[in-house]
């Protein structure tokens, strides 16, 4: 599928443009993994589409000087930007294979992440694969999956995020796999003080959920692989976009679309007009 | 295991009368890391604080909380009596027991309650307190004057007549500013030039003063005590050395250009000198109107030059210096009275600035002094003052008030009388703003003694007319509309900042105004600091003020940097920021929100990390809240200290 | 702004709405007949409509009722114009600032415009804000190169004065494509025509109407301010005055004739409109201009230019 | 000031859409009296009307006396005093919430009256203007400059155009629906009756340019003044 | 459970406006609430969301950040990134089921002691007016 993959990793390699292709390749049994090629003669490994949820991002080292060449699909191409933006990145290192991602679909349904996609082609790449038929998105969409939680009243709101804090085996996968998270020590790891208990408990779950989504708030681009790899199903992907409705609606800050843009929570106005108590920020 | 002492004070009855004391004292003594928990009548006063002392040998205390009053009130005083006992004076905390407490609370039981939680809170916080020591910085004995205007000539001198060696970076070819293009000065009509010439002589023949003139200031970087400073020295095109300042090569350059320093009312040459008493006397070529520049021919000048100091080679050249302190003495420029269509500046010769009129005026200027208006040469025999162009009015110029237009306009009035003593004379302003010593006096003297007419109302309309100017206003005693026929009018335009001010203050780190003036650090009681430790300002660069106020401020400002240098080392408030090396990511995410640019990047093990710089910081915390690995911690306000008081304040359980 | 970049902002297009003022077509139809010629020489469409009314502004400053009557009536007519999909022009000052203060004025408060829409509806119409209303005059402002081309008998020799209009030049304090005080979209025009500029001190003066006043106080207030401008011009013996409004147009020109009437002066300054300038010096037919509904007479104004009124 | 505006003193003037008058005249606050609108007022040079001595009333609490004067039936609404205003004050618009306070207090109607006929004319043809003279020597005068009977439909059907400007049906039925709702239709039918003011006469007249006037002179301590 | 709630409530007070403003209203003696328990801070820029959520966490029923007015800080712009931070962490708090009562910031000067006594006594009604503990607090959450 898609031979441009093949071409382009072929041709940035032979040209010595890049030092290695980061792309996803399929397994025998039909599923897909990552894949890292530095040698021309591997490209007809690489491959597209169903499956290929992966955010290629998580797998790139920040720092260093090795010369990369990149698969990326819209969600993963904010998040190239939103660490370019965060002085992260060294956006010269990167060549940006882009696609206008025709959405992924698991057990013939949209995965929960493409169904409310915002921006499915990479802000910023070097060359882009258009498939036949697939359109441009670059608009909100409704989202009915916070919106019905948004309609709950705050009483049925807590019910439901405690319960779901509750599930939390604080196996830390969502943050481990999120490629905006590159704290070298996590503050739930910090011990003076101890602003999260290491017990697994109720209130130590929650203080670290809702840590965990504010240290996002501005940033996350919902790429979904936190609540991918969430072993026991707490919606983050809905936490994380309330968080992004809320920086987008006081801030009109789209974190992950302008590397030239300071994000959101590094930034002010003068007259910003979040405190204004009578509007709510969804 | 801390050994924490706590006092609590009675204030008199201040305290007493609303706080149960005694459970105070016996709730402290029941916390862990207490070691002794005692109360006082005046805990402030010398027993009081003798009492301390004694508790802290006879307890060997390494931490205290004194609870008493506002910390704003008597925390230096605490301080003291630790660092007295021996203790690092960094290791108490102080309960407000009086004025968040006592002074405010309803009814005696809320009062205690809150007592006694705050206690607990500052034991906590006291057991995690670590002593710190004062940060001292080396000084380096210079500094560094930005403007050859009236204030940066005072501050200049100032500073080197205290002995400290200066640097005076002027971007014109000469010292003088403004005030050197005034006639005479208000209220007292002293002949400006007469008190600024000399002064500008001074500063080229101080020991103490390194003048660059035709330089500008490129690049700042350190922190007080240590800045390095990078000038540019414009290829004057003049070597300063060989000239003796003759003028011969005036005399021969061909070239015609509207003069800046006479308010284009009068040509001058390509190599000039701005005005006659010009310090440096040596003139400078402006290489964007010389005909060699242009074209490769000429050399009129160096032909004729007795000592041989033109030099059409000479390259721009960019010098250092390490200053430790900084005045910033800019000045202003005045507003672009063009924006008024209204009043035809631009349109009608007979409409003129403010600066012009001090050109005309001017025994130096171009007509010798003899007010005659530029469209014939007539001698106007009518003559409208407008006042506020450009002040007073946010739809077209400034929402602010220029303070000294009123007063030159008086000024302008009175000269006006002496030098044709038949003239109509009107003065059309909002309201007269004459605040200064021997000012009100002044404008009296105008409107009683020199028969110059004041008219309230702020004139809407100037209409030609057979070579009059036709001047609508209202006048506002009469409440009529009024015309006055006029042969000149003068537009006082306001003062504006400099336009390339906010890059400036960019440059320096300091903080300006939305119209670009720059911002003191405090406006009633630290008027010449800015936000920035040792960069300090005078005259108009911070604000409209006249030349008493500028000089007075440029006193100051030496003050201030006398002050400042005379110490070997600054000593500074430790509470300021650090960096965990260990755990900083290298994010920089503290640089971006840090106001006083107080952060740098930094590398360790290899790797990128954030770096706080003691001199500069000022201890806000903004950084560390920022930080989300918890590498950045504020010192005596660190994230251990407050998850204390936090926890202690709910550390019991209280009956709800 | 700076006046270079509103002029940029002024949409030119092929085709616009023309929108009519009461007092040109029924005092002065020659304003709309010269616009339409000049108009159609320059190859751009005017389409008319019988449905726009009076503009509606004028209920706000006659104080017959108040706003919440003339909001809807001009957003009815913004509503026609926005019917069309075209930009419009004014011929008049007057309706050029009703039309576009009140439509500037819906879009920037949307819970009046949804009151405004609510009265609309009821007459099936809606405000939409989509239009931009234009001074016949910013049009052609941008069009002055064009124009130069159409000029086919140049005015050589004629003194033309210029006003115009207090709405013209004061209505819009911030996107006004003219300087209130030293405007020069006249005298550029009257440059290609071919003709010399002449000024006098109260060019920018009044003509003394103001929409009501002439009604309001008759000729107490306004004929003694209306002659301090007409002797001003009469100094400078111009050959003609040239208006942008038709409503100062009626002020000026019978206004001279009142004067005359009473035994106060005589002045004889014919008032044109530009495009009716622009008309002649682009050959086209004086009675087609509608020259001979003005008062004050033009006769010897055509004599001078050698055009026959016939 | 507020008192005047209340929507529960006036009920009958008022729609939904009243909050407007707020919106126009709540910036009066920011004026400070520098005159500016005075000198190039037209209104101003002939009257003793005067934009910044109302506001200064107004501000001073005394809108009645503001609302009683004639001074408020002067402003010509050219909005020269808008485009002077160095902090923006819209004064047009001030004036014409003025004048429906003024109208609703009692005072003024007389000034109105005058207007009637046009707005009569405006309910009747959707147009304010129409194309009949008042003046019977204007059309003397045109069928003398022209060779057409003078009227305004035969010059206009010698350009070529219609005999008389019409807006349609449904336009009027539509401008009549608008006036009715609004309120405007029971103003008309309610207006009051009076005299018209005589014509001016010459000496009047004189003595009124002279005053203010381009004579030569500061005018604004004539001798006139003092004679007057 | 019979007695009356007495919500505690954390108070960051700015040093340099709101703590001095609180001082003010001492000196001054107007007597306000006493549910909120002072803790000073350099500025409001320093508050962490940590402070909050530990505050909620260990039981805190309200907490009142304390700033100096925009255009006022005495670091110049601590106050609009904590606006930033603090709306934020509000609206996000408020979604997940803290009622929105139970936090605020508010600006105090240092010359307004009234209006400090003025807001703190406004939002200590608030809260006693929510009648129950926050529920994110340790206790509720693992009871």
């Amino acid at each position: 599928m898609y031979s441009e993959i093949e071409e382009t990793a072929k041709r940035w390699l032979e040209a010595d443009k890049i030092d290695s292709f980061i792309g996803y390749s399929q397994r025998s049994d039909g599923s897909v993994k990552p894949v890292r090629i530095t040698d021309p003669a591997d490209v007809d490994n690489l491959y597209f589409g169903d499956g290929c949820v992966h955010n290629l991002m998580s797998f790139i080292k920040l720092n260093g000087d090795e010369r990369i060449g990149i698969f990326l699909k819209g969600c993963d191409g904010r998040t190239m930007v939103q660490l370019v933006a965060e002085g992260e990145l060294d956006r010269e290192r990167f060549s940006v294979l882009g696609i206008v991602c025709p959405g992924l679909e698991e057990d013939g349904k949209p995965l929960p992440k493409c169904a409310f996609c915002r921006v499915n082609t990479p802000p910023d790449y070097d060359e882009l694969i258009h498939p036949e038929g697939v359109e441009i998105k670059d608009e909100a969409i409704e989202d009915e999956e916070l919106s019905s939680i948004n309609e709950l009243t705050r009483a049925e709101r807590f019910k439901f995020f405690r319960h779901q804090f509750d599930k939390c085996i604080r196996c830390y996968a969502c943050r481990d796999v999120c490629p905006l998270c590159y704290c070298r020590e996590c503050v739930t790891e910090k011990s003076s003080p101890q602003w999260v208990e290491v017990s697994i408990k109720p209130s130590s779950n929650a203080y670290w959920n809702l840590i965990r989504a504010y240290h996002l708030a501005g940033r996350c681009v919902n790429c979904g692989e936190c609540d991918r790899v969430c072993p026991v199903g707490i919606p983050l992907r809905v936490i994380n976009r309330k968080l992004a409705n809320i920086v987008e609606n006081y801030f009109e800050y789209v974190p992950g679309m302008n590397p030239e843009l300071t994000p959101a929570m590094l930034d002010f106005r003068e007259d910003d007009e979040c405190l204004d108590h009578g509007r709510e920020g969804s | 295991m801390r050994k924490i002492g706590v006092f609590v004070c009675h204030c008199g009855t201040n305290i007493s009368s609303m706080v149960d004391i005694d459970r105070v004292i016996e709730s402290a003594t029941r916390l862990p890391d207490v070691a002794c928990a005692v109360d006082y009548q005046f805990t402030c006063s010398a027993p009081g604080q003798t009492q301390i002392k004694d508790a802290i040998k006879e307890y060997n205390l390494d931490g205290v909380v004194v609870a008493a009053c506002s910390p704003r009130m008597h925390e230096p005083t605490f301080r003291k009596t630790l660092r007295d006992a021996g203790l690092n004076p960094y290791m108490m905390e102080m309960a407000n027991l009086r004025e968040h407490t006592s002074w405010v609370a309803l009814n005696r039981g809320e009062a205690t309650a809150k007592a006694i939680d705050l206690v607990r809170m500052k034991v906590a916080k006291v057991a995690r307190l670590r002593p710190l020591e004062e940060i001292h910085l080396p000084v380096t004995r210079r500094a560094l004057v930005i403007g050859g205007g009236v204030a940066g000539i005072q501050a200049a001198l100032d500073i080197a007549d205290g002995g400290v060696d200066v640097t005076l970076v002027e971007r014109s070819p000469s010292l003088g500013g403004h005030m050197a293009q005034y006639d005479k000065t208000f209220p007292t009509l002293d002949c400006a030039s007469c008190i600024l010439t000399p002064k500008m002589v001074e500063v080229a023949s101080h020991p103490n003063i390194t003048l660059l003139t035709y330089s500008e200031v490129e690049e700042v970087t350190g922190f007080v005590g240590a800045y390095k400073v990078k000038a540019r020295i414009r290829a004057r095109s003049v070597d300063l050395e060989k000239c003796n300042g003759c003028g011969t090569c005036l005399e021969v350059c061909p070239v015609r250009v509207p003069s800046e320093f006479d308010a284009s009312l009068a040509d001058r040459t390509a190599i000039y000198r701005p005005f006659p008493q010009a310090v440096p006397a040596a003139p400078a070529i402006d290489r964007e109107s010389c005909i060699y520049f242009k074209t490769g021919k000429c050399r009129a000048c160096e032909k004729v030059c007795p000592a041989d100091a033109i030099d059409f080679e000479q390259e721009n050249e960019i010098v250092e210096v390490q200053v430790g302190a900084i005045v910033v003495a800019t000045g202003f420029h005045f507003f672009d009275a063009r924006k008024y269509t209204e009043y035809g500046y631009g349109s009608y010769k007979d409409v003129i600035s403010w600066l012009q009129f001090e050109r005309l005026t001017n025994a130096s200027g171009p007509t010798g002094g003899k007010l005659r208006r530029p469209s014939d040469g007539m001698e106007p025999k009518s003559i409208v003052f407008i006042h506020c162009v450009g002040s007073r009015d946010p739809s077209k110029g400034f929402p602010y008030c220029s303070r000294i237009c009123c007063m030159a306009t008086a000024k302008h009035a009175v000269i006006t009388r002496s030098k044709i003593p038949d003239a109509k004379i009107y003065s059309f302003y909002i309201d007269i703003r004459a605040a200064g010593k021997g000012y009100e006096e002044f404008v009296r003297r105008a409107i009683e003694q020199e028969d110059v007419q004041f008219i309230k109302g702020r004139p809407s309309r100037i209409v030609q007319s057979d070579g009059k100017l036709l001047v609508r206003s209202e006048d506002a005693f009469l409440g009529r509309q009024i015309e006055v026929e006029a042969d000149m009018v003068i537009l006082t335009n306001g003062a504006a900042a400099q336009n390339d001010a906010a890059e400036l203050a960019q440059m320096l780190g300091i903080g300006y105004d939305q119209y670009g003036f720059f911002n003191e650090l405090h406006p009633k009681l630290r008027p010449v600091e800015t936000n920035k430790a040792g960069i300090y300002l005078a005259g108009m660069c911070q604000g409209p003020k006249d030349i008493p106020e500028s000089v007075a401020q440029a006193s100051a400002s030496a003050s201030k940097v006398l002050g400042l240098l005379s110490r070997d080392q600054i000593a500074r408030e430790p509470i300021i920021a650090e960096v965990d090396p260990g755990r900083c990511t290298g994010c920089m995410d503290c640089m971006e929100v840090c106001f006083f640019t107080a952060v740098e990047e930094d590398e360790f093990m290899e790797r990128k990390i954030a770096k706080v710089l003691p001199g500069v910081c000022q201890g806000c915390g903004a950084c560390v809240a920022q930080c989300s690995d918890g590498a950045m911690e504020l010192r005596a306000f660190s994230d251990e200290q407050i998850h204390a008081e936090i926890t202690a304040l709910f550390a019991v359980e209280v009956a709800r | 702004m700076p006046r270079a970049e509103i002029v940029k902002k002024v949409p030119i297009n092929d085709s616009y709405f023309l929108f009519r003022s009461c007092v040109s077509s029924s005092k002065y139809p020659g304003i709309e007949t010269s616009t339409e010629e000049v108009f159609a020489r320059l190859g751009i469409e005017l389409e008319d409509s019988p449905e726009q009314s009076c503009c509606g502004g004028f209920i706000t400053f006659t104080s017959l009722a108040e706003v919440t009557a003339s909001l809807p009536a001009v957003a009815r007519n913004l509503s026609i114009i926005e019917e069309s999909g075209k930009n419009a022009l004014t011929v008049c000052n007057g309706c050029h600032m009703f039309l576009t203060e009140f439509g500037h004025f819906m879009d920037h408060n949307p819970d009046i415009t949804n009151k405004v829409n609510e009265m609309l509806g009821m007459i099936g119409r809606e405000y939409k804000g989509t239009s931009h209303v234009l001074h016949m005059l910013e049009a052609v402002a941008g069009l002055k190169n064009r124009i130069k081309e159409l000029i086919t008998r140049p005015l050589k020799g004629l003194r033309v004065a210029t006003h115009y209009g207090c709405h013209y030049l004061y209505g819009f304090k911030h996107d006004a494509v003219d300087d209130p005080y030293m405007p020069t979209v006249l005298e550029e025009l009257i440059e290609i025509a071919g003709a010399e500029n002449v000024t006098y001190p109260e060019a920018r003066t009044c003509c003394g109407s103001g929409l009501t006043q002439v009604i309001i106080h008759k000729e107490e207030m306004s004929l003694p301010f209306l002659k301090r401008k007409l002797d001003s011009l009469k100094k400078i013996e111009a050959d003609v005055l040239i208006v942008v409004c038709p409503y100062c147009m009626t002020i000026l020109d019978r206004g001279q004739f009142k004067m005359e009437e009473r035994g106060i002066e005589e002045y004889g300054v014919p008032v044109l409109y530009i495009n009716q300038l622009l008309g002649l010096a682009m050959g086209i037919d004086p009675v087609r201009l509608g020259l001979e509904a003005h008062i004050t007479p033009v006769k010897r104004l055509l004599e001078k230019l050698e055009v026959s009124n016939a | 000031m507020s008192r005047l505006f209340d929507k529960k003193l006036r009920p009958e003037l008022y729609s939904d859409l009243s909050e407007l008058t707020f919106r126009f005249i709540g910036d009066l606050e920011k004026c400070m009296q520098c005159g500016k609108c005075v000198g190039n007022c037209p209104a101003a040079s002939v009257t003793q009307y005067n934009s910044r001595r109302i506001i200064h009333s107004i501000k001073l609490g005394n809108v009645e006396d503001v609302i009683k004067s004639e001074e408020l039936w002067s402003c010509f609404f050219c909005s020269s005093c808008y485009a002077s205003c160095p902090k923006d004050i819209n004064f047009p618009f001030t004036v014409a919430m003025l004048r429906y306070a003024s109208l609703y207090a009692g005072y003024g109607w007389e000034y109105v009256k005058k207007l009637l006929p046009y707005a009569l004319d405006y309910y009747r043809t959707g147009m304010t203007v129409l194309q009949d003279e008042r003046n019977p020597n204007i059309t003397r005068r045109r069928a003398n400059n022209s060779n057409t009977s003078g009227s305004m439909a035969d010059v206009r059907e010698k350009m070529g155009l219609s005999r008389e400007r019409k807006v349609s049906d449904r336009a009027l039925s539509e401008v009549q629906f608008i006036s009715d709702v609004s309120g405007m239709t029971r103003i008309l039918k309610e207006l009051p009756h009076k005299e018209e003011k005589a014509p001016l006469t010459r000496a009047e007249l004189d003595r009124m340019v002279t005053v203010t006037g381009p004579n030569g002179k500061f005018a604004g301590f004539p001798e006139e003044d003092d004679n007057a | 459970m019979t007695e009356e709630y007495y919500p505690r409530i954390v108070g960051l007070l700015c040093n340099w406006c709101t703590y001095a403003g609180a001082d003010l209203a001492g000196t001054t003696r107007i007597k306000y609430p006493q549910n909120i328990r002072p803790i000073r801070i350099p500025c409001s820029g320093r508050v962490s969301p940590h402070f909050i959520l530990t505050s909620l966490l260990s039981g805190a029923d309200g907490v009142f950040i304390g700033g100096c007015h925009p255009a006022d800080c005495h670091y110049n712009e601590g106050n609009y990134y904590a606006r930033r931070r603090f709306s934020v962490l509000k609206s996000f708090l408020d979604f997940v089921g803290v009622e929105p009562e139970r936090l605020t910031l508010e600006w105090v000067s240092a010359s307004e002691g009234d209006r400090f006594a003025e807001v703190v006594t406004a939002f200590t009604e608030d809260v006693k007016a929510l009648g129950r503990p926050n529920p994110y607090s340790r206790k509720e959450l693992e009871d």
